[in-house]
């Protein structure tokens, strides 16, 4: 590793053990100024970690690293700061109880003598969201905000500081095509700037779009450093999976593969005053019923309120038979499975095991009528379903809070295939989740469907959205602008309609 | 002991090195304790200084479950204090009444029903936190408790009712037996059952529980509900045990309870612990106690060294957590 | 106007029993009583009595948490005009109106002397105190006093048991300790009550002979019909509590009252 | 009043307005008490009783302040009523050893820091958490402060000492400009600097705080030390208004400063909360001890109807703050 004079940051040999798990076994890195450095690896493979010891937020367990010439091991993320790096995080880490502007100027708040300046901090915030053309409000508390504002709230964070290095670990995972693309013209800037920037991200579109420098790393491991120029997402995918994958989406079934004439799921002019109103869809058995819309658009409301968790008014019809559900609990014997988009706050109990996590929503199915458990057939269902979805683990006693992002979003996933739900309402259900596990998880959902399974899936990646839907509902404001199927499912009529710009 | 792989006797070796890891440091202060007593004191690893450890361990151990099952949830019951005393009392005036031991003894635990099952409601369909409820019941039981007596104990002659606290049955006292079966009652209850289950899930993530459709309101009224019947079960062990219903009867037995069930390992953030840690936690205090007065270690100085062991005991605990993950 | 009463507690038989003669006494004499409880909170009785001049009674009666913190209370009622009696604890270097107690200490002497006699001037003795209540140092005192007299006692253990659980558990360890005790003097009738339990659990009522301070009901009735319990050190709360109303009464009419009033204890050893 | 748009009244108006939609709820439970309380007693509503209220408020408001600290953090100090006997008894010891006033009273503050200190120690370095900590230290400090008078109350002479509890000044009793003044102090501190939106940001998310370099382990030391003096300084009030320091002094005053500060709209789980509130939840125990006496309620209806009054406030802020959600 000789230090080339634009060099800003090299790592060699480092290495992160916690306890048993050997996060990084033997990283290095060499990043330059103005250009935009993709890591791309499988959920697990160590991706976050390694930004994690960048910052001082962990000590790595050996290895060394340099910053502009000069000796790097940050203790703490201040250090980190001073000298010179910012990163936005993966997993949210903001104070739901305080404003996006108290957030965003989290332990560097204007002040004199230790007495904060509030003013001054709302006009830098405000200025600072301005300036990033990012649609969120400063003083709106952020335990408010929907999980894609938040992240916003977080990328606004991160670029509060001045950086020579910025690091972005998935800061598109909830973010819709259009503040995804803010967040590119930020980079844009900043890589003009002279800026180097860390991007991490399993959407490969994205990758090819924004980087210069691609570094794949595989369990822990270096495995090549490509320029974007000189390689392809095959190739990518074929580092970082160790096999070739020549279609991300699986093939699609045959037309017509819908059964019956009764809907599985008919929702009729559905209204919360305030968040949506005259929600009306069916989606029949054996049929992926995509939504789309932009941030805020209010599909995950809507949802919520068929599955019982808020109150709504309108008709739901479930195979024929009106229902009307008081709590998930109603919606779960129905036949609803839900996975939600929030799956740390809402999917998983992060201090509780595998096991106990996978079958939270199918208790019932494993006690007699004594209410005991049947641990054996509870194990057995588990591991079946962490098999199915290769989720990355030791063992079925591993708590569900150390597994890495994407493997947690396939727990979630699990949880909720083993309720074998007839309807099944996907918020987000890639969010997070690499190349290779996407395919997976695409694959069931074209599986179930072909089982007979209603599927809604909501989402904010247009592609996967077209890729896999039936039908694709677009919501904007509360309210279904369109659905279009067949031809007019293209992403310009999509986009036209999600934006507003169509009627 | 031997090199033979029988398999039956790998699966004990492993059961029993899980036991070790996960209760390790508590069991390790437990021993020293005990190690500790013996050497200052020849009478107490006896059978009767044994026996009388777990009787005077009992009446806190028994308030200790039922505050296992509310820490669990992530919640806490300030109340089972004043409940051990209402329930002393109702008993008390039950069997003044006349009405008999046993409808006496079902009034009782019928009464720790209801003030826990308020604490519950209050909890849960009002939305306040459990702290702030069980703050205000353990007033609110408390002026109840005396008002029958305007104060005064209330004396208890019924030979069955006194029977609970100085009777044998098969050589055990039975109040060691009344232990012994709420433990197991508990123990089981929380580790085999999907009501434990659901009670571990919703105590690790309400939210999350909310969506995998467990009814937590309803969880969490049938655990204050169970919290409240095991203090009135300690509330008559106590009564019994004293001859009388005392107005000031369990007064900060919450704290000992509490004590208990952190020393065990129960985590008060929630979803975590077990009723075998809680037994353990109570055993400590309980040994605590009586190894000091058989030192006869003074008032202030035990206060002193009660606290130091718990900490020092967590701390090993915490320890032994950390370097096992 | 009319007289208010602070007293250290309510859920004791001694200040139920006081309250209730006071209250009877106050009905006869057709004086206002207001009675509130400072629960052996210092601060509470503080507060009391400051509310108590804030309504404007004449007289105040107090049962001090305590004889020296309870002197703030006092000085703020004499600054307010007000005059005060004191009931079964004295206060510390100070004047009040009128005191009418218990005298703890003789109390105390006066145990020993039926603890000599019980166990005919020999043997090992054990004490359930609580040391935080000077009118129960004052006992003990008078009782490890008392029994100077009586050199082939030996007192072997000391422990506190505030409450009657406590005062259990603590007697089953001080036997288990010290399995040769043959007298056991409890600073209440609580902890001689438990103290008999205690004893018999451990089959050592042939030995073992309670003495306990008070003398309320419960504790007469145990000294009728058990022979572990010998006696009891026995207070008078109703004539307290009517001398103290009384007492009240003569100050709002303006006449002169005893600085001291002595109710000095008796020795209940049965029918 | 009027019409006209003067802005700096619209200010206020809008500042008005946002300070009834925080405290609505518990501001009309304690306006309601006040009322109540005038209405049935001619007395209640005179400036001697108001001067009583506060005076007899002031030492509980102290401690609720630091306490505010505490739960803001998510953590929680059980202890403070230990520490206020032990500051006491300080002050009381340093006096009687001829020292002077200011030097006893640094001396107690001191005292009152080391207590804070070890519990922000022990929770924050060895990890523990700090309701068995504080649990444990309670014990710990309720049984030093009996070890210099073996549980005898020691007698305060010294006139300035007493001067705290019983002087004026500008016409107000002494004792209720220093609650102001550290009422005003721990205010400014928590809404104005950056150690108190430090202490906001780690009791919302620790994890967050942490990853934006917030020296998480140093603030909480900072803070119980914090509540540690305020306990000290509250102590020294209660000694003051004592004449003396008592072993048993302050004895389960962390409930009621907790349920101060929860009735002011503190959450138990951090990061909500202000000094504002939990003054006004003294306050309702405040008025709520001292009108109960004015009408002579007997004791164990005080506690019943102290304990209801908690839940109707609790109940109607939370339902206050869901409405305005
Ligand atoms: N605090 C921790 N304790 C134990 N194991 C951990 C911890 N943090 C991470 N790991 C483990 O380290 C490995 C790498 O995790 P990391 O979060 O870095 O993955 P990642 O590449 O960012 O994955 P993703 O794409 O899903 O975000 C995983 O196996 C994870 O379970
Ligand atoms: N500009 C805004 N300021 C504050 N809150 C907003 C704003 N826009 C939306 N919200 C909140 O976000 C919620 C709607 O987001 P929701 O999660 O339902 O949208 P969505 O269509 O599912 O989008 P996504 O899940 O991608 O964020 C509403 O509850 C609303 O309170
Ligand atoms: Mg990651
Ligand atoms: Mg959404």
């Amino acid at each position: 590793m000789t230090d080339a004079p634009d060099i800003v940051l090299s790592m060699s040999d480092v290495k992160k053990h916690f306890g048993p798990v050997v996060a990084l076994r033997n990283m290095r890195l060499q990043i330059r100024p103005g250009r935009v450095h993709t890591i791309l690896g499988e959920n697990g493979a160590g991706k976050s970690t390694l930004m994690k010891i960048l910052v001082g937020v962990y000590q790595p367990t050996d290895g060394r690293m340099e910053l502009a010439g000069q000796p790097y091991s940050p203790q703490s993320p201040t250090e980190a700061a001073q000298r010179g790096l910012a990163i936005v995080f993966q997993e949210l880490s903001l104070c739901n109880n305080l404003s996006v502007a108290e957030n965003i100027m989290a332990t560097h708040e204007p002040a004199r003598f230790g007495f904060i300046n509030d003013r001054k901090l709302r006009q830098m915030a405000a200025e600072l969201v301005a300036d990033l053309g990012l649609p969120v409000n400063v003083d709106a508390k952020v335990g408010d905000l929907s999980i894609a504002q938040r992240q916003l709230v977080e990328i606004a964070k991160g670029l509060s500081h001045p950086a020579k290095v910025l690091i972005l670990d998935e800061p598109t995972s909830s973010l819709s095509d259009s503040e995804a693309d803010i967040l590119f013209s930020i980079i844009e800037r900043l890589k003009a700037r002279g800026t180097a920037i860390i991007y991490i991200s399993h959407r490969m579109e994205e990758i090819m779009r924004l980087s210069d420098d691609i570094t794949v790393i595989r369990d822990g491991e270096y495995v090549a450093t490509r320029d974007r120029n000189d390689t392809t997402i095959e190739e990518l995918i074929a580092l970082m999976v160790g096999r070739r994958m020549d279609e991300i989406y699986p093939p699609a079934l045959a037309p017509g593969q819908t059964r019956g004439t009764t809907p599985a799921l008919e929702v009729r002019k559905l209204t919360r005053a305030d968040e949506f109103a005259d929600i009306s869809f069916q989606v029949m058995p054996g049929e992926i019923l995509g939504f789309f819309g932009l941030v805020g658009s209010g599909r995950s409301e809507v949802m919520n309120a068929i599955f019982g968790m808020r109150a709504a008014t309108g008709e739901i019809w479930l195979g024929g038979k009106p229902v009307q559900f008081r709590s998930p609990v109603e919606a779960i014997r129905a036949g609803i499975g839900f996975v939600t988009e929030n799956r740390k706050e809402e999917g998983l109990v992060l201090g509780a095991a595998l096991q106990p996590n996978i079958s939270s929503a199918s208790i019932p199915a494993f006690a007699g009528r004594s209410g005991f458990l049947n641990f054996g057939a509870e194990r057995q269902a588990a591991a079946a379903e962490v098999q199915r979805l290769a989720i990355r683990t030791n063992s079925l006693q591993t708590l569900a809070g150390t597994l890495s992002g994407g493997n947690q979003q396939k727990v979630v996933l699990a949880k909720w295939l083993l309720t074998r739900p007839g309807v099944l309402i996907l918020d987000e259900p890639t969010r997070g989740v690499d190349v290779g596990a996407k395919f997976e998880i695409y694959r069931i959902i074209r599986q179930l469907a072909s089982e007979g399974t209603a599927i809604i899936m909501v989402s904010s990646e247009l592609p996967e959205v077209l890729g896999l839907a039936d039908r694709v509902a677009i919501m904007a404001e509360g309210r279904i602008k369109a659905t279009l199927s067949g031809d007019e499912l293209t992403p310009e009529h999509v986009m036209a309609y999600a934006t507003g710009t169509s009627k | 002991m031997t090199q033979t792989t029988d398999p039956a006797a790998t699966a004990r070796g492993q059961q029993l090195r899980a036991l070790m890891l996960q209760y390790g440091g508590i069991l390790m202060a437990l021993v020293a304790l005990c190690v500790i007593f013996t050497l200052m004191n020849g009478r107490f690893m006896t059978v009767a200084n044994l026996t009388n450890i777990l009787q005077q361990v009992a009446v806190v151990a028994i308030a200790a479950f039922g505050m296992t099952w509310v820490i669990l949830l992530g919640e806490i019951d300030l109340s089972i204090g004043s409940i051990i005393a209402v329930a002393g009392m109702a008993g008390a005036q039950a069997l003044a009444m006349g009405v008999g031991f046993v409808p006496a003894l079902l009034f009782t635990l019928a009464a720790g029903a209801v003030m826990g099952g308020i604490n519950g409601v209050l909890t849960a369909k009002l939305m306040l936190p459990s702290f702030i409820v069980t703050v205000a019941t353990m007033g609110i039981y408390r002026g109840v408790v005396s008002l029958p007596t305007n104060g005064a104990p209330a004396m208890i002659s019924d030979p069955s009712w006194i029977a609970i606290g100085s009777g044998s049955f098969l050589g055990l006292p039975i109040i060691i037996w009344i232990v012994l079966v709420l433990f197991l009652f508990n123990h089981i209850l929380l580790s085999r059952t999907t009501f434990g289950r659901r009670t571990y899930l919703t105590g690790g993530n309400r939210e999350a529980a909310l969506y995998s459709g467990i009814k937590v309101d309803r969880l969490k009224i049938a655990i204050f509900t169970l919290s409240g019947v095991m203090a009135a079960i300690a509330g008559i062990l106590l009564s019994s045990r004293l001859y009388s219903a005392q107005t000031n009867a369990g007064m900060s037995y919450e704290l000992d309870a509490i004590a208990a069930a952190v020393l065990g390992g129960t985590s008060l953030a929630g979803g975590v612990g077990t009723m075998i840690g809680t037994l353990i936690g109570a055993l400590i205090i309980g040994v605590m106690n009586n190894g000091m007065n058989m030192l006869s270690v003074p008032y202030f100085y035990q206060l002193i060294v009660k606290g130091l062991v718990i900490l020092i005991a967590v701390w090993l605990d915490v320890r032994a957590k950390k370097r096992r993950a | 106007d009319g007289i208010g009463a602070s007293l250290l507690t309510q859920q004791h038989p001694f200040y139920i029993e006081l309250a209730d003669a006071m209250k009877a006494e106050a009905e006869v004499k057709g004086v206002p009583l207001e009675i509130s409880i400072a629960n052996q909170d210092l601060n509470k009785q503080l507060a009391d009595v400051e509310d108590f001049i804030v309504k404007g009674v004449d007289v105040i009666v107090i049962s001090p948490v305590d004889s020296q913190g309870a002197l703030a209370a006092i000085a703020k009622a004499e600054a307010a005009g007000i005059k005060v009696i004191t009931v079964d604890i004295p206060i510390a270097n100070g004047q009040v109106t009128s005191h009418i107690g218990t005298d703890n200490y003789t109390g105390g002497v006066k145990a020993a002397e039926l603890m000599g006699k019980v166990l005919e001037g020999k043997g090992k003795v054990a004490i359930i105190d609580y040391p935080t209540v000077q009118s129960v140092v004052a006992r003990i005192d008078g009782f490890k006093k008392g029994l100077e007299e009586f050199p082939g006692i030996e007192i072997v253990a000391q422990q506190t048991g505030i409450t009657r659980a406590e005062a259990l558990a603590v007697s089953q360890n001080m036997l288990q300790a010290n399995p040769d005790i043959t007298g056991i003097f409890g600073f209440g009738d609580d902890a001689a009550l438990a103290a008999a339990v205690a004893v018999k659990s451990a089959g050592l009522q042939d030995q073992v002979k309670v003495i306990g301070f008070d003398g309320m009901e419960e504790a007469r009735n145990a000294v009728d019909s058990d022979p572990v319990m010998v006696g009891v050190i026995q207070q008078f709360p109703q004539e307290m509590g009517k001398t103290a109303v009384d007492t009240a009464a003569q100050v709002i009419a303006g006449e002169e009252v005893p600085a001291e009033q002595p109710i000095v204890p008796g020795i209940y050893t049965g029918m």
